[in-house]
C-alpha cells in the first residue's frame, strides 16, 4: 500500500503542490482526477522520486521512501508510465521493455508473453526502435514497460493518451483484471472521465496543487466529481 | 634598487614547457651561483620568473611586465623564433636587453638583443660538409613546415648545389608540427637511400615530432650505417624521452655536447644535478648558451659598473667566456658568438659521442652567405656602421625601429 | 524564394480543392507507412482522420508540412504548389500551420513570446528588426490567451507549463498563425471533458473561415465535430463519410473501435 | 535559464547590462586619462603596460561578445570563431606590413622581409590593395564576414547542427591554422606578421596611438554591444532562441531558421574580425597560433564562465579569465594552471549561470529559482 | 653446351676457395691485431678491422660485433680490450678474445673504443663475411642479405664457400641472390646474362639498383646486357608496385588505428554519454604515462610491460574517470555545454599535474623486442610488428567494447541512462553507478589506448592535446554514438590520408583531409552512420 502524506511540492519560487494527501491500497484502482495544471503528474513525480518535495513523506508498505532515489523506488516495486511517453527513442521496443529487468531478480529477468498479447503491435514493432513508432504505439510501449517490473504500485499518467479506441477498452480490461489479481495498487490519473470512473475504486479530485475531494467511487456524487473538473 | 633583477621569460605551460623550463632552471642556477660568489656590483641578482606560457602574443605581455613593473635589468628567454619576434618590439621599444639562448634560423641582429644559439652557418653547414666529407651524394632535407627549417634548408639546398650536388639528388619534404604519423615519409626515404648513392637525412624536424619519427627510422629498419640522419633540433633532453637503443649512429650538430671532455663541463653538469637534485638529468646546447650569455653579462655588468642597458651593451663587444668544451667563447659586434661546432654520434645511452669538431671557433653570421638578398647584409654595432643590417650595396642601415 | 503574396491565395475559394495527396507512399526500412494514399480536402472543409495507431495519420502531417519526403506521390496544395519539393518554412509561409501530436512549444520563451513569434506577420530577417504589434494583433493575442485559458501564465517560461497547458499553447499558436489550412493532430489528448466539448466549438468556428484537418481518436470529439471521417489503416485509406456510417463499417469496427 | 534573463531585459530592467556599460565607458575614458593626465609617481597612475593589457582584454571581450552572440542566442557552438579573429588580424597586419615599405631589413620598396628572404620576386595578388588603409579596413569586415557566410551557408543550408557543426568549424579553424603555417601561402609562416612600425603613419610604439587604439577597442566594444543588444532585445532575439531550443517547431512556423542562423553567425564573425584588427596592432604580432582550435576553445570557455546568454557575461568572462591569466602567470608561474583549471571546474559545478548568475544565486538562495528543471526528457546534447 | 662450361668453372671456383681456407692463426697474431683495433684515429680503425678480417678467423667475430655495438673497451689500467656490458652504473667486462669473466669494473676505468658510421659500415662488410661461416642459419641468412647490399666481389670466394656448405635452402637462396648480384656487375658476359636473368622478380630495393645501373648507358657499355636489365628491372618493378599499394594500404590501415584508439574512448564519453570530453586526451595521456611507470617499477620484465599495462592503465585511468564522474560531471548532467568548460578546466589541472608530478620532459617508454623490427613479407613489402600488433590490438578492443555495448546488460543500461536519465532511474537503474562506470569505462578505454600510443609518440604533458582534436573528428565524422561509424571513420580518414601523402605531401595532405570532413558533412549533416528517423529527433 502506497500512503502519501502533506506533500509541499515547488517549482522554483512557485508552489505546484499543496499539502497533498491520499494512499492507494493494493487491489484497488486510485484516480486522480483534476483540470489542466492542477499538480496531478506532479505528485506523482514526486512519489516515483523524480521531483524532490519540500515537505511530507511518502511511504510504501509501511517504509518511509521519502529519502529514497528513483531507483530504489522502482526497485521496491513502483512502476510509472508518465505522461508524454518517455521511451527511450534510440533502444529497440524489445531493449525498452530490457529496461525494467533491473528492478528483478535474475532468473525472472524476462518478458511476459502476455504483454504481448494485450499489445499485439508490440510484437510486430520488436526490433524497430521506440522513438520510430506511432505516438499510441510509444504509449502502449510505455504501459508494457512499467508492466515488466512486476511493480506492487502502478502510476499511470493519462494512459489513454493517443490511443485508439479499440485498445483504451483492452487497458480497461487490463487494469480490471491486475485488480482482480489483487496484488497491485494501481493510481490513475485521466482526464477521460468515463474510463476514469469505470475503473476507479477511489477518487481524488485536485484543485490549484491540493485535493479538495477524496473518498471511495461510490460514495462521493459523480456530479459533484464532474463539477469539480469543468470550472 | 638593492637588487639586480633577472628577468626569466621561458614557457612553463603549454606546449614548449617542454624544452622551456629547463631553461628556467638554468638561470634559477646561474643566478644563485652568482649570489653565492656575492652577487654582481656587490649586489644580489634577484631572478623574476613569469610564465608566457608558450603563447606568443602572451610573451610580448609579459616582457612589456618584465621590464616596465618589475623593471628588470636583462631578459633571458624565450625559444621559438616567433615568441622573439613577438618580444622585439617591446624590447626594442622600451630599450631592454634581451639573451636568446636557442638555435636559430639567423637574419635579425637587433640592438638589443644578443644570440647565444648558433646560427645556420655554425650548425648546418659544418655538419653537411662533414656528411659529404664521409662519402654521403644524396640527400635529404626533412623540416617541420615553418621558417627556422625553411630558412635552413633554403641555405643548404644553394650550399649543396655550389657544390655539385645535383637537383634529383636533394629530396626536400615538410611536415607539419608535431606530425605523428611517418610511415609514408620513412618509406620514401628508404626507397629515395636505396638509389646506390650513400644518403643522408638532414632533419630539421622541431620538437614533438621527432620522437615518432625516429622510432619509425628504427622500426622501418633503417640504420644510422645505411642512411645516417643528422639532426639541429635534436639535444641530450630530446633523447631522455626516447628509447634511443635503435637510433644509435645518428647524428647531431652543436656546439655543445653533455659528454664533452672538459673540466668545466663536468663542473657544470655536477652542479646542475645538485641544483635539480637529480642525478638523471641531462644538460643540453641551450644550457650552455644561458651559460655563456649570462656569464658574459655579468663580465660585462662588472666592467662597466653599472646594469644600464647602453653601457653594458657596449661592454658585451670582444668579451670573452670558456666555452663549457673547452676553448672560449667570443661575442661579436654582430651580437652572435664564435663558438666550436661539434658533430656527435648517438649513442645508447643518450649521449652523444663527439666524431668531429671544428678546428677552432665559427663566427655566427646573422645574414647568411648564402642567400643572394642577405648576403648583401652585414651587422655591426659598432661604429661606423651601428646597426644590425647595414645593405653593403646601397650603404644604408634599414628595418631600424630607432 | 517563393513569397506567399505572389503565388495564386485568397482564402475560401468554395468548391475547389485545397490540398490534393495523390498516390503518396511513404516506407522507413522497408515497412510501408503510407501506401499510396490519396486524400482531397476541399477549401473550407473541415475534416476529422482517425485510423489505428500507426496507421500513418501523422505520417500524412509530415508529408504535408515538408518534414518528410514521399518516396512517391504529389502533395498538391491550391492547385499549384507541389509541396513535395518545397522545405518546411516555405510551406509554412503558403499558409499551412500544425499543431504536433506531442505538444511542441518554444520552451525557453514565455508563453507571450511564444504567440508573438506565431503570429502571422512578416517572415523575413529585416522584417525582424521593424517589427510592432499593431493594436488589432495586440488584441488578437489577448484574445487567445482569453480562449487558451492562458491569460493567467502569459508571462510564464513555456517550459514550465503542464502537459495539458502546453497543449492548448500549441492550439493558441496555430490560431494566431491563422493558417489557410490547419493541420491539428490529436488536440484533445490530456484535456477534460469539458475542455473537449470547448475545443470542438472552438475548431468549428475556425472551419467558418479556413480548412481544417483533424486526427483524434477520442470519438465523442468527433461526433462533436460533426463533419465527414477519413479511417485510414496500414497507410490507405479504408473508408469515409460521416461518423454514422463509419461507425458502423465492419472493417473499421474490427482493426479500430473495437468491440 | 538565459531565457529568464533575456525576459527580465525585455521588460526593461536589465541592471546588469546598465552598470556593465557604465563600466565599459568608464574604463574607455578614465584609463587614458590616468594614463596622460596623472603623474607617473601617483598612485593612480596607469602605467602604459596597463593601458595596452586593458586594450587587448577589450578585444578579448568583444571577440566573447560574438562568441555570445551566435552561442547563447541562438545556440551555435562554434569551435573555430578564432579563425575570424584571426582573419581580421591578418588584413589589419597586412596593411601594417605594406606601410613599413623601403624601410625593411632588406630594405625593399614593396616586398614584406620574410617575402624577400623566400626569394619572392613579386606581391602576390591577395596581398595588393593593403597599401591603402580604407581597403584594409574594408577586408577587416569583408573577409571574416565572407568566410563565415560561405561556410555557414553550406553548414546550415544542409542543416549541419549541434556538435556537427561545432566540430566543423573547428577542421575549419584547424585546416586554416595548417595553411597559414606554411611558408609558401605568402602570409609569413608560422612567425606570422610582425615588425610593425606605423598605422596610418603614426608610430605604433608612441603613447598617443597606443592609447588611440585603446579608445577605439572601448568604442568598438561599445558598439557591439549595443548592436547586439539591439539584435536580441528585437523579434530577431526570439525567434534565434526559439532556433536555439527548437529549430524544428520554428521552421514549422515559418522562419527559414538557416538563413537567420547565417546572419548571426555572419554578423559575429564581423565582429570577431574587428576585434582582431583592433588586437593585432596593440600586441604587435599575427601569426597562425591564433588560430589554433585550442584557442577558440578557449573563447567558448571564457563565455561560459562569464555566464552565456546575457552579452555582459562573454565580456565579463572574457576579461576576468584574462587578468587572472595575466596575474597568475606573474604571481604563481608554476602553478597557475592548477588555479585557472580548478576555477573552471568550481564555476561550472557551483555557479550554472556562470559569474553573472552569481548575484542572482546569492539572492535567492532557496532552490534554483526560475530555472527550469530539466524535464523527464533531456535536451539533445549538441543544443 | 655453355651451361656445362658455366657450371664446371662455378664448381671449379668453389673448389678452389674451399682448398684456399687459410689455416688457424697463431693466437699472438689474433691478440696483436686486435689490440690494434685500439688505434688513434678512425682511419687507423678502419686498417685494423681489414686486417682482423684478413685473417678470417671466426674468433674475432664476438669482437668485432662487441665493436659494432659501442661494448669494446681498453680497461685503462691493464691496457688489456674487453667487451663491456652494461649493469647498473658500472660494467661487467670480459676479455675480447677468450671471453673470460674479468669481474665488474666502474665506467671511468674503461675507454671506449669509439666507432663512426663508416666504420660501423666496414665492420658490417667484415662481420658478415665472417657470419658466412656461423653456425647460425638466422646470421647467415642476415650477412647474406647484407652482402647483397655491399656487393662487393671480393667476397665472392668467401661466399662462394659459404654457399657450397650451406645445407638450409632458404640461406642458400639468399647467397644465391647475393652472388647473382655481384656476378652480374662484372666478368664473363655469359654468366652475368644468367646472373641478371636470375635477379628477375627480386625485389630487394639494392638488386633493384644493381639492375638499375646495369640498365644505363652510362654505366654499362654492352647494350645486350643493357637490354636485359631493363627489361628484368621492369619485370621486377610491376611487382614492386603492387606490394607499393598494399603497403599504403597497411600504412592507412594503421594510421586509422592509431585514430580510432585515440577516439574510441571519447566515442563512449563523449558519443555515447553526450559529454564533451576535453579531458579526453588526458586520460591518453594517463593511460601513457601509467606504462612509463610499470616500465620504471619493473626494469627487468620490459617484455611484458605492456601487457602488465594495459590492465593497469585501463584501472588508473578509469579510476580517475570515475572520481570525476561523481565530483564534477554529475552536476552538469541536462547541461551538456558546460560540460565542456568544466573538463577543459580538469584538462588543465590534469597537465599541470603530471608536469609537476613526472616534469614538464617527455619520458622515455622503451619498445620491447617483440614489438621491434619488422615482419619482411618480401624484400618489397615488410609491416612494422609494433603497428601490426597496434592494429590487431585495436580491432580486439574494438569488437570487445562493440560487444559490451550491444550485448551485455551493462550496455543496455548505460544506453538507456544516457537517453533518458531519469525514466532510466523510474525504471529501477541505479543511474548514478551507471554514469560513474560508463565515464569510467570510456576514460579507462582511453588509459588503453595510452598504452598503446606510448609506443608510436612521446609521453609527455601534451601528448593528451596531440589527439584531442583528431579524435573529436573521427567521432562526429563517423556518427556520434556510434562505434561503428567511428571505427569507420577512423579508417577512412586513415587511409584517404596515407593515399593522399605520397602526392600531396603531408602538410597539404592534412588540409585537405580537413576541408573533406567539413565538405563531407554538408552531405551527411550526421555523420556517415546517421540515426534516420524519428528515433533521431528526440
Ligand atoms: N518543470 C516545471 N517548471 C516550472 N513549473 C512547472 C514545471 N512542471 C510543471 N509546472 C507547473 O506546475 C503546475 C502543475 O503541473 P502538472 O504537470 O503537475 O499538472 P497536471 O495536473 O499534470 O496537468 P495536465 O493535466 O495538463 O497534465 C502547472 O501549473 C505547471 O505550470
Ligand atoms: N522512421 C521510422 N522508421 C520506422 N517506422 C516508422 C518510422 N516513422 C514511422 N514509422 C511507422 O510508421 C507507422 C505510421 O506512424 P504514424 O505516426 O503516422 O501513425 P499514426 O497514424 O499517427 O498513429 P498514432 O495514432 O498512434 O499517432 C507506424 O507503424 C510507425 O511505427
Ligand atoms: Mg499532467
Ligand atoms: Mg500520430
Amino acid at each position: 500500500m502506497l500512503t502519501v502524506e502533506n506533500v509541499d511540492l515547488y517549482y522554483g519560487a512557485s508552489q505546484a503542490v499543496r499539502d497533498v494527501g491520499f494512499s492507494a491500497k493494493t487491489g484497488e484502482v486510485t484516480c486522480i482526477l483534476g483540470r489542466n495544471g492542477v499538480g496531478k503528474t506532479s505528485i506523482l513525480r514526486a512519489v516515483m522520486g523524480i521531483e524532490r518535495i519540500e515537505r511530507g513523506r511518502v511511504v510504501l508498505d509501511g517504509d518511509d521512501i521519502t529519502r529514497r532515489p528513483t531507483y530504489d523506488r522502482a526497485r521496491a516495486g513502483i512502476a510509472y508510465v508518465p505522461q508524454g511517453r518517455d521511451i527511450f527513442a534510440r533502444l529497440t521496443v524489445e531493449e525498452n521493455l530490457q529496461t525494467g529487468f533491473d528492478t528483478l531478480k535474475r532468473g525472472d529477468r524476462a518478458v511476459p508473453e502476455q504483454l504481448f498479447e494485450y499489445f499485439p503491435v508490440l510484437r510486430d514493432m520488436r526490433a524497430r526502435r521506440g522513438g520510430d513508432l506511432s505516438g499510441g504505439q510509444q504509449q502502449q510501449l510505455a504501459i508494457a514497460r512499467a508492466l515488466v517490473t512486476r511493480p506492487k504500485v502502478l502510476l499511470l499518467d493519462e494512459p489513454t493518451e493517443g490511443i485508439q479506441p479499440s485498445i483504451i477498452k483492452l487497458i480497461q480490461r487490463v487494469i480490471e483484471t491486475l485488480r482482480e489479481k489483487g496484488d497491485m495498487a494501481v493510481v490513475l490519473v485521466e482526464q477521460y472521465f468515463d474510463f476514469a470512473h469505470a475503473l476507479a475504486d477511489r477518487i481524488v479530485v485536485m484543485d490549484r496543487g491540493a485535493v479538495i475531494l477524496e473518498g471511495a467511487r461510490d460514495e462521493l456524487d459523480e456530479a459533484d466529481v464532474r463539477r469539480h473538473l469543468t470550472i | 634598487a638593492d637588487t639586480i633583477k633577472v628577468g626569466v621569460l621561458h614557457s612553463l605551460s603549454g606546449t614548449m614547457a617542454i624544452s622551456e623550463t629547463t631553461l628556467k632552471d638554468t638561470v634559477l642556477m646561474l643566478v644563485e651561483e652568482q649570489n653565492k660568489k656575492g652577487g654582481v656590483l656587490g649586489k644580489k641578482l634577484e631572478a623574476v620568473v613569469v610564465d608566457p606560457a608558450s603563447d606568443w602574443p602572451l610573451f610580448a605581455e609579459k616582457a612589456r611586465e618584465l621590464l616596465e613593473v618589475h623593471k628588470v635589468d636583462v631578459v633571458f628567454g624565450n625559444w621559438t623564433s616567433v615568441s622573439r619576434k613577438s618580444v622585439l618590439p617591446v624590447i626594442e621599444e622600451l630599450n631592454g636587453l634581451l639573451f636568446y639562448p636557442v638555435q636559430y634560423e639567423g637574419e635579425e641582429s637587433s640592438k638589443n638583443v644578443f644570440y647565444t644559439g648558433a646560427a645556420p652557418n655554425q650548425q648546418a653547414i659544418p655538419a653537411v660538409d662533414y656528411l659529404m666529407d664521409q662519402g654521403i651524394q644524396r640527400w635529404v632535407l626533412a623540416g617541420t613546415d615553418y621558417v627556422y627549417p625553411r630558412t635552413t634548408n633554403k641555405i643548404l639546398e644553394s650550399y649543396l648545389k655550389t657544390k655539385g650536388v645535383a637537383a634529383e639528388d636533394i629530396m626536400i619534404n615538410y611536415t607539419p608540427f608535431g606530425h605523428s604519423d611517418w610511415q609514408t615519409i620513412v618509406s620514401d626515404i628508404k626507397s629515395f637511400g636505396a638509389a646506390g648513392k650513400k644518403t643522408a637525412v638532414v632533419s630539421t624536424i622541431n620538437g614533438d615530432a621527432n620522437v615518432p619519427f625516429y622510432k619509425e627510422l628504427g622500426n622501418q629498419g633503417i640504420k644510422a650505417e645505411d642512411i645516417p640522419v643528422v639532426a639541429f633540433s635534436v639535444g641530450e633532453e630530446e633523447l631522455s624521452g626516447i628509447d634511443t637503443a635503435p637510433l644509435v649512429g645518428h647524428l647531431a650538430a652543436w656546439n655543445y655536447f653533455m659528454s664533452a671532455d672538459a673540466e668545466v663541463n663536468e663542473d657544470f653538469i655536477a652542479k646542475w644535478h645538485a641544483f635539480i637534485k637529480d642525478e638523471k638529468r641531462v644538460t643540453n646546447d641551450p644550457m650552455e648558451a644561458h651559460y655563456i650569455g649570462f656569464n658574459m653579462w655579468v663580465k660585462a655588468v662588472e666592467k662597466s659598473g653599472t646594469t644600464d642597458v647602453d653601457t653594458v651593451r657596449s661592454a658585451m663587444y670582444g668579451i670573452t667566456y670558456p666555452n663549457l668544451t673547452g676553448g672560449v667563447a667570443v661575442m661579436n659586434t654582430n651580437h652572435h658568438l664564435t663558438k666550436p661546432v661539434l658533430i656527435g654520434e648517438i649513442q645508447s645511452d643518450g649521449q652523444f659521442e663527439t666524431v668531429w669538431q671544428t678546428p677552432g671557433g665559427v663566427i655566427g653570421d646573422a645574414w647568411t652567405d648564402f642567400l643572394p638578398d642577405s648576403a648583401r647584409i652585414v651587422a655591426d654595432w659598432t661604429a661606423p656602421i651601428t646597426c644590425g643590417n647595414f645593405n653593403i650595396d646601397t650603404g644604408k642601415c634599414s628595418g631600424q625601429n630607432y | 524564394m517563393i513569397d506567399p503574396s505572389e503565388t495564386p491565395s485568397g482564402k475560401l475559394v468554395p468548391g475547389k480543392s485545397i490540398l490534393v495527396l495523390d498516390n503518396v507512399s511513404v516506407s522507413f526500412d522497408g515497412f510501408k507507412a503510407l501506401n499510396a494514399l490519396s486524400f482531397v480536402v476541399m477549401s473550407g472543409e473541415m475534416r476529422a482522420v482517425i485510423g489505428p495507431n500507426g496507421a500513418g495519420k501523422t505520417t500524412m502531417m509530415d508529408v504535408i508540412t515538408g518534414k518528410t519526403r514521399p518516396d512517391q506521390g504529389k502533395v498538391i496544395f491550391r492547385d499549384y504548389h507541389d509541396l513535395t519539393r518545397l522545405d518546411e518554412p516555405r510551406i509554412a509561409n503558403l499558409g499551412i500551420g500544425r499543431k504536433f501530436q506531442k505538444p511542441t512549444v518554444f520552451e525557453a520563451l514565455t508563453v507571450l513570446d511564444n504567440l508573438w513569434m506565431a503570429l502571422k506577420a512578416n517572415r523575413r530577417i529585416r522584417a525582424m528588426f521593424t517589427f510592432t504589434l499593431s493594436s488589432a494583433n495586440r488584441a488578437r493575442i489577448e484574445e487567445v490567451l482569453e480562449v487558451t485559458g492562458l491569460t493567467a501564465l502569459r508571462d510564464d517560461l513555456a517550459g514550465g507549463l503542464s502537459h495539458g497547458q502546453k497543449q492548448w499553447l500549441e492550439i493558441g499558436m496555430l490560431l494566431v498563425q491563422d493558417p489557410d489550412l490547419l493541420l491539428v493532430d490529436e488536440p484533445v489528448a490530456g484535456m477534460t471533458d469539458a475542455e473537449t466539448e470547448a475545443t470542438a466549438t472552438l475548431l468549428r468556428t475556425i472551419a467558418k473561415s479556413h480548412s481544417v484537418v483533424v486526427v483524434e481518436h477520442d470519438m465523442e470529439f468527433v461526433r462533436a465535430l460533426d463533419v465527414p471521417v477519413t479511417v485510414l489503416h496500414e497507410g490507405s485509406v479504408l473508408a469515409d463519410g460521416s461518423l454514422d456510417t463509419v461507425q458502423r463499417n465492419e472493417a473499421v469496427i474490427e482493426v479500430y473501435l473495437g468491440r | 535559464m538565459s531565457a529568464t534573463n533575456i525576459s527580465l531585459r525585455l521588460l526593461g530592467n536589465d541592471t546588469g547590462a546598465r552598470v556593465f556599460l557604465a563600466a565599459i565607458i568608464a574604463l574607455t575614458v578614465l584609463v587614458p586619462i590616468l594614463n596622460v593626465a596623472v603623474p607617473p609617481d601617483s598612485p593612480f597612475h596607469v602605467p602604459t603596460y596597463a593601458v595596452s593589457l586593458f586594450g587587448k582584454y577589450l578585444c578579448f571581450a568583444l571577440l566573447a561578445l560574438s562568441v555570445d552572440l551566435i552561442w547563447g542566442f541562438c545556440g551555435i557552438l562554434s569551435l573555430g570563431h578564432g579563425a575570424f579573429f584571426a582573419i581580421g588580424g591578418y588584413a589589419i597586419g597586412m596593411y601594417m606590413m605594406r606601410e613599413i615599405g623601403p624601410r625593411g631589413v632588406y630594405g625593399h620598396p614593396e616586398l614584406p622581409d620574410f617575402m624577400v628572404f623566400l626569394n619572392w620576386t613579386e606581391l602576390p595578388w591577395f596581398w595588393l590593395g593593403f597599401d591603402m588603409f580604407w581597403f584594409a579596413a574594408a577586408m577587416v569586415v569583408v573577409a571574416p564576414g565572407l568566410l563565415a557566410f560561405v561556410f555557414g551557408w553550406l553548414a546550415f543550408r544542409s542543416r549541419v547542427s549541434g556538435v556537427y557543426f561545432s566540430i566543423i568549424s573547428q577542421a575549419m579553424t584547424y585546416a586554416l591554422m595548417l595553411a597559414f603555417f606554411r611558408n609558401d601561402m605568402g602570409f609569413g609562416g608560422n612567425n606570422g606578421l610582425t615588425d610593425f612600425k606605423d598605422i596610418l603613419g603614426f608610430n605604433l610604439q608612441a603613447n598617443a596611438t597606443r592609447i588611440t587604439l585603446f579608445v577605439f577597442s572601448g568604442v568598438a566594444l561599445i558598439g557591439a554591444f549595443a548592436l547586439c543588444r539591439f539584435i536580441v532585445a528585437s523579434k530577431m532575439g526570439r525567434v534565434l532562441i526559439a532556433i536555439r531550443d527548437a529549430e524544428a517547431r520554428a521552421r514549422f512556423v515559418g522562419y527559414r531558421t538557416d538563413m537567420y542562423k547565417l546572419f548571426v553567425f555572419s554578423v559575429s564573425a564581423v565582429l570577431a574580425g574587428i576585434a582582431g584588427a583592433l588586437y593585432v596592432p596593440q600586441v604587435g604580432i599575427i601569426n597562425p597560433g591564433e588560430f589554433s582550435p585550442l584557442k577558440s576553445i578557449e573563447i567558448v570557455v571564457w563565455v561560459a564562465l562569464g555566464g552565456r546568454g546575457t552579452l555582459y557575461g562573454a565580456v565579463l568572462g572574457a576579461i576576468s579569465v584574462n587578468a587572472l591569466k595575466s596575474y597568475f602567470t606573474a604571481l604563481a608561474p608554476e602553478i597557475w594552471l592548477f588555479l585557472l583549471g580548478g576555477l573552471f571546474v568550481l564555476v561550472t559545478v557551483a555557479l550554472p549561470r556562470g559569474l553573472v548568475g552569481l548575484r542572482g544565486q546569492l539572492a535567492r538562495r532557496r532552490a534554483n529559482s526560475g530555472a527550469l528543471k530539466p524535464k523527464l526528457a533531456e535536451r539533445d546534447p549538441a543544443s | 653446351m655453355n651451361f656445362i662450361r658455366t657450371f664446371l668453372a662455378g664448381l671449379l671456383v668453389v673448389l678452389a676457395a674451399a682448398m684456399a681456407t687459410p689455416a688457424p692463426v697463431s693466437a699472438g697474431e689474433l691478440e696483436d691485431r686486435v689490440k690494434a683495433l685500439d688505434a688513434k684515429n678512425f682511419a687507423g680503425k678502419g686498417k685494423a678491422i681489414e686486417a682482423l678480417e684478413a685473417l678470417a678467423d671466426p674468433a674475432a667475430l664476438p669482437v668485432l660485433r662487441a665493436m659494432q655495438e659501442g661494448l669494446l673497451f681498453r680497461e685503462k689500467a691493464t691496457k688489456r680490450i674487453v667487451i663491456g656490458v652494461k649493469a647498473a652504473r658500472s660494467f661487467e667486462i670480459f676479455d675480447a678474445l677468450s671471453g673470460e669473466a674479468l669481474g665488474v669494473v666502474k665506467k671511468r676505468k674503461l675507454k671506449k673504443i669509439s666507432v663512426n658510421n663508416r666504420l660501423r659500415g666496414r665492420l658490417r662488410l667484415a662481420i658478415g663475411a665472417l657470419a658466412l661461416t656461423s653456425g647460425d642459419a638466422a646470421a647467415r641468412s642476415s650477412a647474406a642479405k647484407a652482402l647483397v647490399k655491399d656487393a662487393d666481389p671480393t667476397i665472392l670466394p668467401a661466399l662462394d664457400r659459404a654457399l657450397a656448405r650451406e645445407q638450409e635452402v632458404e640461406v642458400a637462396a639468399v647467397m644465391g641472390v647475393a652472388r647473382a648480384a655481384i656476378q652480374a656487375k662484372g666478368g664473363e658476359k655469359s654468366a652475368r646474362l644468367a646472373a641478371i636473368s636470375a635477379l628477375e622478380g627480386v625485389l630487394d630495393r639494392e638488386v633493384m639498383v644493381v639492375l638499375g645501373t646495369l640498365s644505363q648507358a652510362a654505366n654499362e657499355p654492352d647494350a645486350e646486357i643493357r637490354a636485359l636489365a631493363t627489361e628484368t628491372l621492369a619485370a621486377t618493378e610491376a611487382s614492386g608496385r603492387y606490394y607499393g599499394m598494399l603497403e599504403t594500404l597497411f600504412f592507412g590501415v594503421s594510421l586509422g588505428s592509431v585514430l580510432l584508439l585515440a577516439a574510441i574512448g571519447l566515442a563512449i564519453t563523449f558519443g555515447v554519454m553526450g559529454v564533451i570530453n576535453m579531458a579526453h586526451g588526458e586520460m591518453i595521456m594517463l593511460g601513457a604515462y601509467t606504462t612509463y611507470v610499470i616500465q620504471q617499477v619493473f626494469p627487468g620484465a620490459i617484455e611484458y610491460s605492456l601487457a602488465i599495462a594495459v590492465p593497469v592503465a585501463f584501472l588508473v585511468s578509469g579510476a580517475v574517470g570515475v572520481v570525476l564522474e561523481r565530483s564534477v560531471i554529475r552536476f552538469l548532467y541536462g547541461r551538456p555545454l558546460e560540460t565542456l568548460l568544466a573538463t577543459f578546466g580538469i584538462s588543465l589541472v590534469l597537465q599541470q599535474a603530471v608536469r609537476s608530478i613526472f616534469s614538464p620532459l617527455n619520458r622515455s617508454v622503451i619498445t620491447p623486442d617483440w614489438m621491434s623490427g619488422a615482419l619482411e613479407v618480401n624484400a618489397a613489402l615488410s609491416l612494422t610488428y609494433n603497428r601490426l600488433t597496434i592494429i590487431i590490438f585495436t580491432f580486439v578492443l574494438l569488437l570487445m567494447i562493440a560487444a559490451l555495448l550491444r550485448y551485455s546488460s551493462f550496455g543496455l543500461r548505460m544506453r538507456a541512462v544516457t537517453q533518458n536519465r531519469a525514466m532510466a532511474s523510474a525504471m529501477g537503474i541505479r543511474t548514478n553507478w551507471v554514469d560513474a562506470l560508463t565515464f569510467g569505462f570510456g576514460s579507462g578505454i582511453a588509459g588503453i589506448a595510452g598504452v598503446a600510443l606510448s609506443q608510436l609518440t612521446n609521453v609527455g604533458p601534451n601528448l593528451g592535446q596531440q589527439y584531442i582534436v583528431d579524435s573529436f573528428m573521427v567521432v562526429v565524422f563517423g556518427g556520434v554514438g556510434n562505434i561503428w561509424g567511428t571505427t569507420l571513420g577512423a579508417m577512412t580518414l586513415g587511409i584517404a590520408n596515407k593515399v593522399m601523402e605520397p602526392w600531396s605531401g603531408a602538410v597539404l595532405g592534412k588540409i585537405l583531409i580537413l576541408v573533406f570532413i567539413i565538405l563531407f558533412i554538408q552531405k551527411r549533416p550526421s555523420g556517415m552512420f546517421a540515426l534516420k528517423g524519428r528515433a533521431a529527433e528526440n
